[in-house]
């Protein structure tokens, strides 16, 4: 439990994804403009994560492994994953046409999402094993999840901001993230790794 | 005669945001002369330095964002963020430490996002936060209070001498005779001795806490005038202090040699600072009372969380930033109850 | 040159300059660019994928069913990516070792699937190469520029290190801007790395912003009538 | 040899059955038919005045949904592309000044002593808000009037006019707050300005 | 004595009541031009039932209620119509509407009064048409006309009666000279409204900043034996807005978007229940009202009974006003008034109070700096709203924010402007958000509407296109028929002469079609040679050619009518 | 149900062909790099052991290795010793180990100790403490880390093995006690735990490590 504890903290808040690991920020700029999608992203995202990290450590564990071909891993992996979301595309697209439109390119653009392929790449890194990856699969998401919706509520405020021309937009987008970034490095040292 | 479309009401009250910031200004003095008598020269030295520089670096960005520079200056919100962080920062910190803090402060923090009113973070917490990870020898280097080297006032530096440690930051030997560490670093690292022997065993604590506990007497005192004069409200601060004495009281009870006592959480390092002059800025702060409530909550529980698990003995620059960030947010979920509706409106729906 | 590859090198280089103007490929670019020679390295690597993979989807891009075309892009990507991850563990063994996880998350580079599906899917194998170079390169100079910018504020040098990239006589290359740098550790901690980011997208909308203003200028003395796409709707 | 064996082997297993699935899916959750149009439709001004180059406003919001630009219908001016950027999600970018500019409301008028009743105007009216018959003088029905400015056109002897509607105290808005503009000068207002480009 | 509940915020802020009442309520001197808006009410306008030229009496009605929601108009005074049309108006656009002008002759004639005396013997509804006869519309605020309040009775059920006597607004002391010096028309008036509403408890809630009227009203219920409570409430604004009066006196909220109604009260301001004394007991309509004139820049500040349609003017003068000290023009109070810039607008049923306020009363505010979310406006709003929230909406134009924040339920107190530091217009940013709610939605209303017409056109071009093409066909089959039939038929005669009157008008259409492409064509040409582009030359040309095709068209016609007379 | 089945198969037959493809282009890539890929591994390994004791001493020095169980040391598992054997007496020995208590995580250090229990060399594998502060106990900051170089241990009561501020020998840097400390006190921990295990840490071992089985890295515990 413990153990569990250790990880989520680590993932979710020393260790950020976004902030400190640098992962996933494609979608972290890009659809943090409305809260409304950025929670929608996330659930989106946690969900693709989790799972990806449990189908990459069995096709690792149970494929990768055994015929030695370990080097396979960074596109067996990323097509695991590409099928699975393109099927949750699919899916969503069928069952709820808002919440597809809302998330826009960004469905198909988990694929490219750095987070997932980085979860499983990581978990490999740290010999995780499978509950571990999970756990670390999900803390990633959840981590990923809060930093874009505090994000986009942040933006929102920013929005009504009398920001200068220049900087308005992505620029002070990257600033405000750098900041973020700067109030996450107070959890240094909480877990030690 | 008069303006047509002039919308009411026509009168207002006698009131301006310039006076509210002198006000805040006046509220920062018993902790200035604090720090000075307890400390030396150097926080006066400090704080007219960030002055100067923050009013040159507002003056500058209002020039370029074509803004009229006077009507500006007069609100007087860079004072506040230029002294909120001079008395931060370590006393004989050298001079380009605060300037680039200001720099940080007015520029990045403040004018990148529209000037007053509009930053989301702190100003001048934010130029603390990047002070401490980037210049972290010369930000951990406090002095001594003169209880510890001396038996009076005299055995600080003199002010010629904080001069030059200061600005030409030669003087080493000058500044090894003063730095020691704060308690809360000698509480964090502490290697091995439990809490009762630290108190017993470390000067910091056993004679110099006193001085820690006079600062932070006079940080209360201004906020107590602040809240008096209607400029901040109780909940922040309150809720702040509350949380940060609950939880530390609940850990201290539970394995008093290994955790701080709650008098140091609260009476030692930024606390009362923090709770009375930080988390009350209004314009990083959450919006409703409820909002400050739970913005107090969380800086009181992240200051602890920080202080005693993470890297940095004094958390609440951190702390404030990370409550900064999630302000917004907390806005959405503490919308009060309107007049007329049953419920409050809470959560997204701003969408459409 | 022919104008539709201009506009395609203009568009790579800065009118949808990949990391500036579109923000993708955010992770690396900011991950790596702690100093120029990974900023190089990165930058190669990104470019070879970019180069060749739109290639090979454009040569393709008639054969692929719709429903896994997805699927067979990222393999496509991938492949190219583990060859040059392959090829760096045996050509520069320690730049690897630096880069270390963002070699093979080139993959998930948004950028680079993004050309995949946007461009060279749906154009010839010219223009889809072209294209694949010039956002290269785009990406590049944005790592570089960043990299330039984190090192010298960070380190207080630039191109150090380069021998890791260009053999043992790039040693010699480093240029050291202050002696004794104390090091202004924000630019090299991650919050530096966003903020610099945030910096040079408003370097570039300051620049846009004065082209546009010129532009308008000269437009303002030639009176040209906008010609209308009125459509007419009704009788 | 072998590792190449092998490798070729184990992927192509992998895409088996991913080919399997996907394949699958492509054909049970195929979705026909695309709600988005709709929304977009709903946002556009219905003024049908085919200033963004359709043949009026579902064209285009059918256009929109396949990736046009969002940028070219007048009528709807700023406020229009601000509501579809936020449904869809993207930049909001200045009015195309090709497609004609942000011009104020206004609704056309007859003058009927000059009127021929040619019923021209009529068969150009997308809404159906001129009344008359062959032959005899037209009018406007002022409250059902787009203010299109398709009638002007063809009306061949030049009777119809475009005018601002009337301000009264009861279609009358209060407007934002301006102050003193030497003093607060928001960088929002001149956002616009510096994007909108010379209008 | 009642339990006083209390409402959320208000401000104090400085009176100002003293100076108007030194003396007692003057009777307001007759101007020589009365002008009477349509609108002086919610609702619609009134429609009028004279012409310009009609002489009318006193008390006569000139303007009936257009709706359900409309108020009738009397003639304050007796005299003739001479005008009626656009007339700058008590409005905050400072725009004109349309009035009716009266030329009053001074002999104040009255028309016959029709006493209702028997009131508690006749049927109500007969009553409340009595009242809506008589023109009156709620002389508290909005001006909301006051049958519709008291027909009540059949959906909804009364069971408290709020007379509402605060008169929070610094400067205004109307209803408290009203109080003074007139309780038993109040009283008599609240005795009708209780006659027909039936309510279980009747409240009237007054400041304790008025002893006086407070006296009086005590000892005039003591006198009746009337079964009324009369609640001295804190001097606090809003204290007198509806809903707070209705929270402070009962501890109940009114729902947002329902009336005081849906939860079993109604309020009325003591005004209208004198007006309604005056309508039931003494036959007369609504045509006159108590008006503060206050405000340092005049001479005499007290009260004045007013003439309904008296310019602002003539009441100034008659107050002795300085013009060279009257720095702006209110009319209402300070905090929800609006500035006037035209003096000659007429006093119409809602106003209370015309404050002529000097430079030093009033200043300019100073120039507004940004808002820093101190949450002062927080504190003292009574209807709990964030008003720096709906501030930052309002003026990042993110209007559907606004309304999440329940922009609607701000009353336009005015307290959180009145107490921001950093002197924001925040009641007029809140004003322009609602404005622009309310356009998008009419526009969105008339966009559907559109596109259903457009929808509507396409089906029936569709349709008709559809019909066209079956007669073609049909023609087609009859035209074969007919050319056999015509070959059959060697010879004839050609057709009989065309109708000589379709001809001319033809050839009428022709000439005029003409000059119009000469005219166009001419200003294309100006047009062109103006820019200096290329290429006029061919427009010369085709002007020429169109010259004389003009001509031509102009002397065909010119022979045709010439043939035919 | 025929579209259904049309579909699958033109997916799937789609997706094989190109993972077919790709799968065999990566694997050429990689049999045709292996083996250099292997060399630069075990290069890059032994490069840091190597700056610790010069190759010329024994070329052998990265494939000779030892496991020994070091609960002294802090370690759970065992650690791998690597032995330097000249003329089938060990010469040096060096011992990864990790101290515990840096600034923020883990400080994992080589130390190589000459048979006589001289220091030979220390050297830090990896780090996270902060640059600028900490991370001058990296040999490229400052040569900080060779004040061990040749020092010995002289029993519990060696006050020396200490930073100045503690009393001992060893410097600190200015603002970072916490560093050099944690280090010290881990190489003298080292030195302790060889003057104990001196028996079996001197044994000569066979070699038995190949560079195919001996992949990982000396500090990846
Ligand atoms: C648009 C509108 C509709 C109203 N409808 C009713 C109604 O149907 N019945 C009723 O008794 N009062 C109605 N009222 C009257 C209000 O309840 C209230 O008494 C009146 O607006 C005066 O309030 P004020 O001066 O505080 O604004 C309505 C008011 C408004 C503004
Ligand atoms: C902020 C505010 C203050 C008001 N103050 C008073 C007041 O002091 N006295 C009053 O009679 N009406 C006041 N009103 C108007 C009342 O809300 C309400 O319209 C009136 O009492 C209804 O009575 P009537 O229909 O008889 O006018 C105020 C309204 C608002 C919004
Ligand atoms: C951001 C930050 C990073 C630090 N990093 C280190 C570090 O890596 N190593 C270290 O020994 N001390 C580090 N310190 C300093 C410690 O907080 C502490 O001041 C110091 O180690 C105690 O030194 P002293 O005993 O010399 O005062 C850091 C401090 C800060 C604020
Ligand atoms: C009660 C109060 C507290 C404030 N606290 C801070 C503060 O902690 N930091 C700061 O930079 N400015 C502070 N200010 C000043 C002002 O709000 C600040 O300059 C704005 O954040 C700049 O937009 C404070 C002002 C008030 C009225
Ligand atoms: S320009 Fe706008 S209003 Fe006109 S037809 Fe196109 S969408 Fe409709
Ligand atoms: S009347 Fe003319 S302007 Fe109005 S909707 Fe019809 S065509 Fe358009
Ligand atoms: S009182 Fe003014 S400055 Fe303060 S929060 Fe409200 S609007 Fe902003
Ligand atoms: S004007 Fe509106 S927001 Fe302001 S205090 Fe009054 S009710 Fe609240
Ligand atoms: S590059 Fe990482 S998510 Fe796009």
């Amino acid at each position: 439990m413990n153990e569990f504890l250790l990880i989520l903290i680590s993932t979710v808040l020393v260790n950020n994804f976004v902030l400190v690991q640098f992962l996933g920020l494609c979608p972290f700029m890009g659809v943090s403009n409305k809260l409304e999608t950025a929670m929608g992203m996330s659930l989106a995202t946690t969900f693709v994560l989790t799972l990806a990290s449990v189908c990459s450590y069995l096709v690792y564990r149970y494929l990768l492994l055994p015929f030695d071909i370990t080097w396979l891993r960074t596109i067996s992996f990323i097509l695991v994953i590409a099928v699975v979301v393109q099927f949750t595309e699919m899916v969503v697209h069928k069952t709820s046409p808002l919440l597809h439109k809302l998330l826009g390119i960004f469905l198909p653009l988990i694929t490219t999402n750095c987070a997932v392929l980085g979860v499983a790449l990581l978990n490999i890194q740290k010999q995780n094993n499978f509950i571990e990856s999970i756990a670390y699969g999900f803390g990633a998401a959840a981590g990923f999840s809060m930093a874009l919706v505090l994000f986009s509520a942040l933006r929102e405020r920013i929005a009504v901001a009398d920001v200068p021309v220049t900087f308005r937009g992505a620029a002070i987008g990257m600033v405000t993230a750098g900041l973020m970034s700067l109030a996450f490095m107070g959890f240094t040292g909480l877990v030690r790794v | 005669m008069a303006l047509i479309h002039l919308s009411s009401p026509h009168v207002s009250k006698a009131n301006a945001t310039d006076r509210v910031m002198r006000l805040v200004l006046l509220a920062t003095l018993p902790a200035l002369l604090a720090l000075t008598f307890f400390f030396g020269w150097g926080s006066l030295i400090q704080l007219c330095l960030a002055a100067t520089s923050a009013l040159l670096f507002e003056a500058v960005c209002l020039r370029l964002r074509k803004r009229p520079i006077l009507f500006f200056l007069r609100d007087g919100s860079a004072l506040v963020t230029a002294i909120l962080l001079a008395l931060a920062i370590p006393p004989f910190a050298p001079w380009w430490v605060v300037v680039i803090g200001s720099f940080t402060a007015i520029v990045i923090a403040k004018h990148l996002y529209g000037g007053l009113g509009n930053n989301p973070f702190n100003p001048a917490m934010v130029a603390y936060a990047l002070l401490l990870i980037s210049f972290p020898v010369e930000m951990t280097q406090w002095n001594a209070p003169f209880v510890l080297i001396g038996d009076s006032w005299k055995a600080l530096a003199s002010f010629p001498e904080s001069l030059m440690i200061i600005f030409s930051g030669v003087n080493h030997h000058l500044i090894d005779a003063y730095t020691g560490a704060t308690p809360l670093e000698v509480l964090k690292h502490r290697g091995g001795m439990t809490t009762e022997e630290v108190w017993r065993n470390v000067p910091v604590l056993s004679d110099g806490v006193f001085a820690w506990y006079g600062i932070s007497a006079a940080w209360l005192m201004g906020g107590v005038f602040l809240i008096y004069r209607k400029v901040i409200t109780w909940h922040a601060p309150f809720a702040m202090i509350s949380i940060l004495f609950l939880l530390s009281s609940l850990f201290y009870a539970g394995d008093p040699s290994n955790f701080a006592d709650p008098f140091v959480h609260i009476g030692v390092g930024a606390t009362m600072m923090c709770a009375f002059f930080i988390a009350t800025d209004p314009v990083s702060c959450a919006t409703s009372n409820r909002g400050k409530i739970v913005f107090g909550i969380g800086v009181g529980a992240l200051i602890y969380i920080i202080r005693t698990w993470g890297s940095f003995p004094d958390a609440a620059a951190f702390a404030i930033l990370l409550m900064n960030l999630a302000a917004p947010f907390i806005d959405h979920y503490t919308q009060p109850r309107s007049y007329g509706h049953r419920r409050a409106n809470r959560g997204i729906g701003g969408g459409r | 040159m022919n104008p539709e590859l201009r506009k395609i090198t203009l568009d790579g280089l800065w009118h949808n300059n990949p990391a500036l103007v579109q923000l993708l490929g955010l992770c690396p670019l900011l991950a790596v660019t702690g100093s120029v020679v990974n900023a190089i390295g990165l930058g190669i690597a990104t470019t070879v994928v970019l180069v060749g993979s739109n290639l090979t989807v454009s040569l393709f891009r008639h054969q692929v069913p719709e429903a896994v075309r997805l699927p067979i892009f990222v393999m496509i990507i991938a492949a190219f990516v583990t060859a040059i991850e392959l090829l760096m563990q045996a050509l520069t063994y320690e730049l690897f070792l630096i880069l270390g996880i963002f070699i093979p998350l080139i993959v998930t580079n948004c950028a680079i699937m993004g050309r995949a599906d946007a461009f060279a899917s749906r154009n010839p194998v010219p223009a889809a190469v072209v294209d694949g170079l010039m956002m290269g390169i785009g990406f590049s100079i944005v790592l570089i520029l960043l990299g330039a910018m984190r090192e010298a504020l960070g380190a207080g040098t630039l191109f150090s290190n380069m021998h890791l990239l260009f053999g043992e006589t790039a040693r010699s290359w480093q240029i050291t801007l202050v002696e004794n740098y104390r090091g202004f550790l924000f630019a090299a901690l991650p919050p530096g790395a966003f903020v610099g980011m945030g910096l040079l997208i408003a370097l570039k909308n300051l620049i846009d912003a004065k082209l546009k203003q010129r532009i308008e200028k000269s437009k303002s003395t030639q009176t040209d009538p906008v010609a209308s796409k009125r459509v007419r709707i009704t009788g | 040899m072998t590792t190449i064996v092998t490798a070729v082997l184990i992927l192509l297993l992998l895409a088996l059955v991913f080919g399997l699935i996907l394949g699958f899916a492509a054909v049970r959750f195929r979705v026909e038919g695309d709600p988005i149009v709709e929304q977009i439709d709903a946002l556009l001004p219905q003024t049908q005045c085919g200033q963004c180059g359709y043949p009026g406003c579902r064209p285009y919001a059918e256009a929109i949904s396949n990736g046009d630009a969002i940028n070219k219908c007048p009528p709807g001016g700023q406020s229009t592309i601000e509501a579809l950027a936020d449904l869809l999600d993207r930049e909001v970018v200045p009015l195309d000044s090709e497609h004609g500019e942000e011009q104020p409301k206004t609704v056309a008028y007859i003058r009927e002593d000059e009127c021929i009743g040619c019923t021209k105007c009529i068969q150009a009216c997308p809404v159906d808000a001129i009344l008359g018959a062959a032959k005899q003088m037209h009018t406007v029905i002022v409250s059902e009037c787009t203010g299109c400015d398709l009638c002007v056109e063809p009306c061949p002897v030049d009777c119809i006019d475009m005018l601002p509607l009337p301000v009264t105290p009861t279609n009358w808005k209060w407007p934002a707050p301006v102050s003193d503009p030497n003093l607060i000068l928001t960088d929002r207002g001149r956002g616009h300005l510096l994007q909108g480009g010379s209008q | 004595m009642t339990r006083l509940y209390s409402f959320h915020g208000g401000v104090h802020p400085p009176e100002n009541k003293r100076q108007s009442l030194g003396a007692p309520i003057r009777q307001a001197p007759l101007p020589a031009r009365l002008i009477l808006p349509l609108q002086q009410h919610i609702g619609k306008p009134a429609t009028p039932l004279v012409a310009v030229g009609d002489t009318v009496l006193k008390g006569q009605k000139i303007a009936e209620p257009s709706g359900h929601v409309s108020a009738a108009i009397h003639a304050p005074s007796s005299g003739s119509i001479t005008y009626i049309g656009l007339q700058p108006v008590p409005h905050a656009s400072g725009l004109e509407s349309p009035c009716i002008v009266i030329e009053t002759d001074g002999q104040e004639q009255w028309i016959e009064r029709q006493p209702l005396t028997d009131y508690q013997q006749l049927d109500k509804q007969a009553l409340i048409r009595h009242i809506r006869n008589a023109g009156i519309a709620g002389l508290g605020g909005a001006g909301f006309p006051t049958d519709i309040k008291l027909n009540l009775g059949r959906d909804h059920i009364v069971n408290t009666l709020i007379i509402n006597a605060a008169e929070c607004e610094p400067y205004i002391t109307a209803d408290d000279a009203l109080m003074r010096e007139r309780p038993d028309e109040i009283l008599s008036g609240i005795e009708i409204i209780a006659h027909l509403l039936q309510p279980s408890h009747i409240l009237i809630g007054i400041e304790d900043n008025k002893p006086n009227a407070i006296k009086a009203l005590r000892d005039a219920i003591r006198a009746r034996k009337l079964p009324i409570d009369l609640v001295v409430v804190p001097t606090r604004y809003p204290s007198g807005g509806e809903k707070q009066l209705i929270q402070l006196l009962t501890g109940i909220e009114v729902a947002s978007g329902s009336i005081p109604a849906d939860v079993g009260i109604v309020c009325q301001n003591v005004g209208t229940a004198a007006a309604i004394y005056r309508a039931v007991i003494l036959g007369e309509p609504l045509i006159s009202r108590i008006v503060t004139l206050t405000g340092f820049a005049l001479g005499h500040r007290q009260n004045y009974e007013v003439l309904i349609g008296t310019p602002f003017s003539v009441l100034l003068e008659s107050a002795e006003v300085d013009r060279s000290r009257m720095f702006r023009l209110v009319m209402g109070g300070p905090m929800m008034g609006i500035s006037i810039e035209d003096d000659r607008i007429p006093v119409i049923k809602t106003t209370n109070c015309i404050i002529a306020a000097t430079r030093e009363e009033m200043p300019p505010s100073p120039p507004a700096q940004p808002c820093i979310r101190c949450g002062m406006c927080e504190q003292v709003c009574p209807a709990s709203l964030l008003p720096q929230q709906l501030f930052w909406f309002a003026k990042g134009r993110e209007f559907d924010k606004a309304r999440h924040h329940n922009l609607f339920d701000c009353i336009e107190c005015g307290a959180c402007a009145y107490v921001c530091p950093s002197n924001i217009p925040l009641v007029q940013h809140y004003r322009f958000a609602k404005s622009e709610i309310r356009n998008e939605e009419a526009e969105q209303l008339k966009a559907a509407q559109a596109r259903e017409r457009f929808e509507a056109r396409q089906a029936r071009l569709a349709r008709e296109e559809q019909e066209k093409e079956q007669r073609r066909k049909e023609r087609a089959e009859a035209a074969a028929r007919e050319q056999a039939r015509k070959k059959a038929e060697a010879e004839q005669a050609d057709a009989g002469e065309q109708d000589p009157e379709a001809e001319l008008k033809k050839l009428k259409t022709a000439a005029s079609i003409a000059r119009t492409k000469l005219k166009k064509a001419r200003d294309a040409l100006k047009n062109a040679q103006e820019k200096g582009l290329d290429g006029t030359d061919k427009l010369e040309a085709t002007v020429l050619q169109l010259e004389q095709s003009a001509q031509a068209a102009e002397q065909a016609w010119q022979n045709a009518t010439g043939v035919q007379h | 149900m025929q579209e259904l089945l049309n579909s699958i198969r033109r997916n799937t037959l789609g997706i094989s062909l190109f993972a077919a493809v790709t799968a065999g282009l990566i694997a050429i890539t990689q049999v045709l790099t292996q083996d250099r890929i292997a060399a630069n591994q075990e290069a890059h390994q032994a490069r840091i052991l190597y700056e610790i004791l010069p190759q010329s001493l024994d070329p052998n020095l990265h494939l000779q290795t030892l496991s020994l169980p070091a609960p002294e040391l802090g370690m759970h598992e065992p650690i791998r010793v690597f032995q330097s054997i000249v003329d089938n007496q060990v010469q040096a020995v060096i011992l990864p180990v990790t101290a515990h208590d840096g600034y923020s995580g883990d400080i994992h250090l080589l130390v190589g100790i000459w048979r006589d229990g001289r220091v030979a060399g220390v050297r830090v594998v990896s780090h996270r403490e902060t640059p600028g502060l900490g991370d001058k106990i990296e040999v490229e900051k400052s040569d900080w880390i060779h004040s061990f170089d040749d020092l010995r241990w002289w029993g519990e009561q060696d006050q020396r093995w200490n930073v100045r501020k503690d009393g001992g020998e060893f410097d600190q840097f200015t603002g970072a006690t916490i560093t050099p400390r944690a280090v010290v006190r881990r190489v003298a921990d080292t030195l302790a735990y060889f003057e104990q295990r001196k028996a079996q840490l001197l044994t000569p071992v066979t070699r038995t490590a190949t560079s195919e089985t001996e992949r990982g890295h000396p500090n990846e515990s």
